[in-house]
């Protein structure tokens, strides 16, 4: 095989792992769309809020340090104790799940049955308040996420296709992530086990049905707040992940909610309301993305990810204006 | 009974359908229907729910395509046409669950009807002293008298979706009338009325019919009304048609009972 | 209307608090906040920790106290106006916006007003030429000096000859990130190597494409001009494909603490500097003991020695040296902002100077002039030595290509000039 | 108590279509104007020019423009920091390649510009619909800014892409560049402010506005009483993108002075923008300079009272400073959903019965 095929193959390898990463930020804009027709803005911000309190708790760090040492001009940081993994995580789920729970009391308790575009804004003021309430309560230093996670390049893989192009060409080997790969499987195990949840369990199906009218849903006896709560709890897990995941490649800092942006065209292609959507949007986003680089980027200037991903989401929108997988808009007069 | 006769002989055909065929994917919605509606004439189109009534009218004013058949609107045939060109030919219409536009004043509703009457471009519009707000206060002038003559001045500037059900049916026929159509499809505009609510539209109906001459195409399910008002009656069911004549006529035809009274096919 | 009426009449109030008598005021633009925080703040930790400093040893600078009011830019230029707008009425003497984005917006705000910007090692290089731009400094060093250094690096590595060498430029996809391209283009002439550009967008967590050109294309040497997440980023996924570490080169702002990784992931990664690293000075004993022990330190102490907070240390110490330069020059003690200028215009740095400050062989010795307000460009290299997990100078600080960069410099100047009709100072 | 009412009746429709029928309101907005015009300049430091007035200005045009777009047409738009980047740089190219030409109708042919390119990213609008639509107008930002920073003549082949804004006058007052007064630059963004919202104003009640609400509300509705659907929502794209290309205009040859377009018309922008619509109000004129009120003037207030009134440390202030502005949304969106706008509006019933109950 000549090099250059084999490059192709990298780049499509590299650009399915990539658009996974992409879905698992999707996946909890999808969760929470699917259950309550809000686009979640603040899911990129929640992200980043589990990943701080991760390490946050992980490494024993004192929340709220900067805020005590300006009122008592104390000068504490660390507990000193370092939490294992395992049950850190476990924590910082409890603490999304208590997040879950206020967000439903406080703020969309009050918006049962409004329009879309006003449940949007409420996870605008959401993302603002989260945004300062992170910083403030684990501090805006950049964090190293260790989770036991492995990093680098396989080198199995390396050695192994090393001897596979033409002879007298120059190629060295096949390159995939190991991080990546981990995040492939995380993000497969999540999605079957989402899919069968919303299709098979009655919670889903009350999930489903909330989704579509929330009135109706009442009416036939469904409980609004636990539902809303459930979903939002699993999507701010969703988050965690996410999170954990884009946070072992750059570090726990700030830019982490800008993620979200990356998520966005893989909602618009994959559909807003259907998680195998997300995810098949998300390959579809990767591997066009990669491979337009790799193939056009370097005549036009490079870096055209950004308006590919938009441009690539737009020729499959308009043959089907709401996206792979999202519901046919019925139009009755 | 010879009085709409008379009218019938006098006036030409307005419009006139010949063997249209609609359908859904593998769903038949109309097959080979033909029938036409006389200038000034109140023409009714009835049948049982899903004979194909609110398919008819759809493909009258355009917003479906049939696959088969011709259409021929005042004289001319009508090739595929978008619905926003059909409405400048002057023909407008009422919907079966009330499509008027809730971020909008009664007032703005029936407003909105006047468009294809307005014409000063954009510029003029942002100008707005001079021509534009003088198109605008002329075309005012003639939609208070559609609110007078429906009699809903109180609720002139109130938002639509406060309104009951038959206030609102009452301001869709008030936009419908503002467009001044040769032709007026009327989609169950009684459907939910009690009978008080129910005598005053067809008093509406009627007055618009004598003194504007608009031609009305009407689908009813209360036959005491149908038999009233329609000068003459088209019975559909399952998307063929089953019957066609005055009313009198088409009361009598076998047919039309068993499909009626329900005999299985 | 009315709640702006209210508000514009709130903060007329306390925009304009009485200007504190007689203080010698060195605002501080700092970034604490948003994407760039984790660069931002150790850099101003270390501008007001040196103020603090010549208050409590010496008593301010010739007498005279000096006040650091510090305001939040986020690194945004909207907010770095109004952040200049609010502190210039409090008697400013120089603003260091540490924002090329903001540098560009001020430089003729500035010169209108009569303030001094100093940007050393950022901002618009053309300012480098004294007679278009009469109020913006950018001494010692500026980002084509960086990038002819680095040129010059490694032509010295590999003996002096890097004809049809493989050079890869890295950037960050911004004004930033796109300065040196015109200076490597025209080495790139000159020393006979072909240019590579990889641009990487905001905020550039995600560099896969990036690094798989690079392991495809291999090229001999990697310039990194990165701020933010970026840098993290890129050498994690460059330690991922086994890039070699000692064939990348970073500028200033890529070679931070923050930048390098755990371990010995990046062992042997170089980078620019114009001042030195660690804190073995006589200024660092006085810092701990007037600054440290009385709790006064901006931050909460962690960084003092620090690549970036030595930044913020040593332009710090270039302001304070061109205020005492200003007060000889004026022969009074309270300057204003125009006197600073002639100061900073008129600032000699000699080994003298800085064994005064505490500072000797902290940063290259030059002196400024009427046209020339850029120095003499000298920088140093640095590397990162992962198992005594610090930064170690492997180079001296030395003047890069002048004679390349020169024209360069002043075509750009005149292309500004030209542009505002701005008439040229004879010097 | 306020409102003399009772009594005030019309006799002709035109009077009866003005903007205040109530004459306490034609009384206020002619206050209102009296204290744009003469009044605030005259207290005008260059504190309160460059960092309140101007600012609030250029965004409230901004937001004017996006309101036609989303609150009265109802085609939702991410692409707005875009368009202005093209309104931006169209600029900058016509001040440096015509210098005669005056700043007006340098304004106004950036804002043209700009219509014909948003009409352009306007064109998939027919076939997509509801958040999908946002897909398109994204494309168009993240597309916009990658073209004008990477052709260099876009930036007459500068170094770094950055664009600076040379000196300019209007009927010989200087209004660009440094030596601007900050009365000049102000009262140059007030007339273009409050000649848009009139143009606006104007726009949304005739015959064009009526025709994008009805699209915006059941756009089948609307093409069967004759609306052509393409030609609304291409109007609504461009009038919109007209509007957002004169605020680029403004913010960067008046407020700014010199914008970077990776930097000052990134994604945020558009979110931005965004925000000021939905909490001003979808839909209303007074709601986008109510939005744009709340999203420019509250940070550098709280930034004000924090740090200049309380001494609080600069980056505690700005995290709480985001922790205020998200608490307001969100307690403004549970008091009143339909934005400040809707809010003032009910304000306003409650006065004019007050101090009746009904």
């Amino acid at each position: 095989m000549s090099a250059d095929f084999l490059y192709l193959v990298e780049v499509i390898l590299n650009g399915l792992m990539a658009g996974v990463m992409y879905s698992l930020v999707a996946l909890g804009f999808v969760l929470i769309f699917k259950a309550s027709g809000i686009f979640n803005y603040a899911q990129g911000v929640m992200a980043l809020f589990a990943a701080l309190t991760l390490v946050g708790i992980q490494t024993g760090q004192v929340p709220f340090a900067h805020l005590i040492n300006a009122i008592f001009g104390t000068n504490v940081h660390h507990f000193g104790w370092q939490v294992p993994t395992v049950l850190a995580i476990a924590l910082t789920v409890g603490v999304m799940v208590l997040f879950a729970i206020l967000v439903e009391r406080y703020v969309l308790h009050h918006l049962v049955n409004q329009e879309p575009i006003i449940l949007f804004m409420a996870t605008i003021g959401l993302a603002y308040f989260m945004e300062g309430f992170g910083d403030i309560m684990w501090g805006s230093d950049i964090k190293t996420l260790d989770v036991g996670l492995p990093s680098g390049g396989s080198r199995w893989l390396e050695d192994y296709t090393l001897g596979w192009a033409a002879e007298g060409e120059r190629y060295y080997g096949m390159y995939l992530d190991k991080l990546d790969m981990v995040a492939s499987l995380v993000a497969i195990v999540l999605v079957v086990s989402l899919t069968i949840f919303s299709q098979y369990t009655k919670t889903g199906r009350a999930l489903r049905a909330v989704a579509d009218d929330h009135q109706a849903a009442l009416s036939v006896g469904i409980s609004l707040r636990t539902i809303w709560v459930i979903v939002w709890a699993i999507a701010g897990f969703v988050a965690l992940v996410a999170g954990i995941m884009w946070g072992a490649k750059s570090g726990v800092q700030f830019s982490l909610s800008l993620i979200a942006l990356k998520a966005l065209p893989v909602l618009m292609l994959g559909g807003f309301t259907s998680i195998p959507g997300a995810i098949i949007g998300g390959l579809i986003i990767g591997v066009g993305e990669k491979v337009f680089e790799y193939s056009i980027g370097p005549l036009i200037g490079g870096a055209t990810e950004n308006w590919f991903a938009y441009v690539l989401a737009l020729m499959f929108l308009v043959f089907r204006p709401q996206g792979l997988f999202g519901e046919k808009i019925i139009e009755r007069v | 009974m010879t009085e709409p006769l008379q009218k019938m002989e006098a006036a030409s055909k307005l419009l006139e359908l010949k063997n249209i065929d609609l359908s859904f994917g593998g769903v038949k919605a109309i097959s080979n229907i033909s029938f036409d509606v006389m200038e000034g004439e109140v023409r009714a189109i009835i049948g049982p729910n899903g004979a194909g009534k609110s398919s008819m009218l759809n493909v009258i004013n355009g917003f479906y395509h049939p696959q088969q058949g011709e259409i021929w609107f005042d004289g001319k045939q009508r090739h595929s046409m978008k619905p926003y060109q059909i409405a400048y030919q002057g023909i407008a219409r009422t919907f079966q669950n009330i499509a008027l536009f809730k971020g909008m004043s009664v007032l703005d509703n029936i407003m909105t009807g006047r468009f294809t009457h307005m014409h000063k471009n954009m510029l003029w519009q942002a100008l707005w002293k001079g021509p534009a707000e003088q198109e605008e206060i002329v075309n005012r002038e003639f939609v208070e008298g559609i609110i007078d003559f429906l009699e809903i001045q109180a609720i002139r500037k109130t938002p639509v979706g406060r309104l009951p059900y038959g206030l609102q049916k009452r301001v869709e026929l008030g936009r419908a009338l503002a467009a001044q159509p040769k032709m007026l499809l009327l989609d169950e505009p009684m459907a939910g009325m009690n009978v008080e609510e129910k005598e005053d539209m067809c008093r509406f109906i009627l007055d618009v019919n004598d003194t504007f001459g608009t031609t009305i195409v009407l689908i009813e399910h209360d036959m005491g009304v149908v038999m009233d008002i329609a000068d003459r009656v088209v019975v559909l069911d399952y998307g063929r048609k089953i019957g066609d004549g005055t009313p009198d006529v088409v009361r009598n035809d076998q047919t039309v009972i068993d499909a009626y009274l329900g005999v299985s096919h | 209307m009315k709640f702006t009426k209210l508000a514009t009449v709130a903060l007329t109030t306390i925009a304009v608090s009485v200007p504190v008598a007689a203080d010698l005021v060195f605002p501080s633009l700092s970034y604490r906040t948003g994407p760039y925080a984790a660069g931002g703040t150790p850099v101003a930790d270390g501008y007001a920790d040196y103020f603090t400093l010549l208050n409590e040893r010496d008593g301010g600078i010739q007498g005279i106290k000096t006040s650091v009011p510090e305001c939040e830019t986020g690194y945004n230029t909207a907010k770095g106006v109004e952040c200049y707008e609010s502190t210039k009425g409090l008697g400013a003497l120089v603003y260091q916006p540490l924002s090329t984005g903001i540098t560009y917006q001020l430089i003729p705000k500035a010169a209108a007003d009569d303030i001094p910007l100093l940007t050393t090692g950022y901002g618009r290089t053309s300012a480098a030429n004294g007679s278009v731009f009469s109020h913006a400094f950018n001494f010692p060093a500026n980002y084509w000096a960086g990038a002819s250094r680095i040129i010059n690096r490694i032509k010295h590595e590999n003996g002096g000859d890097i004809a049809d060498r493989n050079i890869a430029l890295l950037y960050h996809n911004s004004g930033y990130g796109k300065e040196p391209i015109p200076t490597l283009k025209a080495l790139a002439e000159k020393e006979g190597y072909n240019l590579t550009l990889i641009p990487v967008d905001h905020p550039g967590q995600e560099q896969k494409s990036q690094w798989l050109q690079i392991r495809r294309e291999r090229p001999d040497n990697i310039i990194i001009y990165g701020w933010g997440v970026m840098n993290q980023v890129a050498l994690k996924e460059a330690a991922n494909i086994r890039y070699p570490m000692d064939q990348m080169i970073g500028i200033w702002w890529s070679g931070t603490e923050n930048d390098v990784l755990e371990g010995m992931a990046s062992d042997g990664y170089k980078a620019a500097t114009y001042h030195a690293v660690g804190n073995d000075f006589p200024v660092f004993d006085d810092i701990n003991e007037y600054v440290v022990k009385r709790g006064l330190t901006a931050g909460d102490g962690s960084n003092v020695g620090t690549p970036l907070y030595n930044r913020g240390l040593y332009a710090a110490a270039l302001a304070a040296e061109a205020a005492r330069t200003a007060q000889k020059m004026h022969k009074t003690a309270n300057i204003n902002s125009g006197m600073m200028r002639d100061g900073l215009e008129n600032l000699v740095i000699t080994e003298e100077v800085m064994t005064r400050l505490g500072m000797a062989g902290f940063g290259p010795s030059f002196s400024v002039s009427c046209e020339n307000h850029g120095g003499p460009g000298s920088v140093g290299i640095q590397q990162w030595d992962a198992s005594a997990r610090e930064w170690k100078m492997i180079d001296g600080f030395e003047a890069p290509d002048m004679d390349v960069i020169l024209p360069l410099i002043n075509a750009d100047a005149e292309a500004y000039a030209a542009e505002n009709n701005i008439a040229p100072r004879d010097c | 108590m306020f409102y003399r009412e009772s009594g005030d009746f019309k006799k002709t429709y035109k009077l009866d279509s003005q903007t205040f029928p109530i004459k306490f309101d034609r009384w206020r907005y002619y206050f209102v104007m009296l204290v744009a015009f003469i009044v605030v300049p005259m207290f005008l430091t260059d504190y309160s020019a460059n960092a309140v007035m101007i600012p609030f200005l250029v965004w409230a045009i901004a937001a004017l423009g996006l309101n036609i777009l989303v609150g009265y047409c109802g085609q939702l738009s991410l692409g707005t920091g875009g368009f202005m980047a093209v309104g931006a740089y169209s600029t900058y190219k016509l001040m440096t390649s015509f210098p005669g030409m005056d700043m007006i109708s340098v304004i106004m042919l950036s804002g043209l510009v700009t219509a014909v390119v948003g009409a352009f990213f306007g064109l998939p609008s027919l076939r997509i619909k509801g958040f999908y639509l946002a897909v398109v107008t994204l494309a168009a930002q993240f597309f916009l800014v990658w073209l004008l920073n990477k052709v260099p003549w876009f930036y007459n082949y500068s170094a770094s892409g950055q664009i600076s804004a040379p000196q300019r006058e209007l009927f010989g007052i200087v209004v660009t560049g440094p030596h601007a007064t900050p009365v000049a630059a102000y009262l140059f963004c007030l007339i273009f402010a409050v000649g848009l919202a009139w143009i606006a104003r104007n726009l949304t009640r005739g015959r064009m506005g009526r025709s994008w609400m009805a699209i915006r509300d059941m756009d089948i509705a609307a093409e069967i009483i004759g609306v052509n659907p393409l030609m609304a929502k291409l109007s609504a794209f461009a009038v919109s993108s007209f509007f957002i290309g004169v605020s680029g205009a403004l913010l960067f040859s008046v407020y700014l002075g010199a914008a970077e377009v990776t930097e000052a018309f990134s994604i945020n922008v558009s979110f931005a923008v965004l925000f000021m619509v939905i909490i001003g109000g979808l839909g209303s004129i007074f709601g986008s300079f109510i939005g744009a009120a709340f999203m420019v003037l509250m940070p550098v207030l709280l930034k004000n009272i924090l740090v200049g009134g309380l001494g609080w440390p600069t980056d505690l202030a700005a995290h709480f400073e985001l922790i205020i502005v998200g608490g307001l949304i969100l307690v403004f969106l549970i008091v009143e959903p339909h934005g400040l706008a809707q809010m003032a509006r009910v304000l306003k019933e409650k006065l004019r019965l007050w101090p009746f109950p009904h």
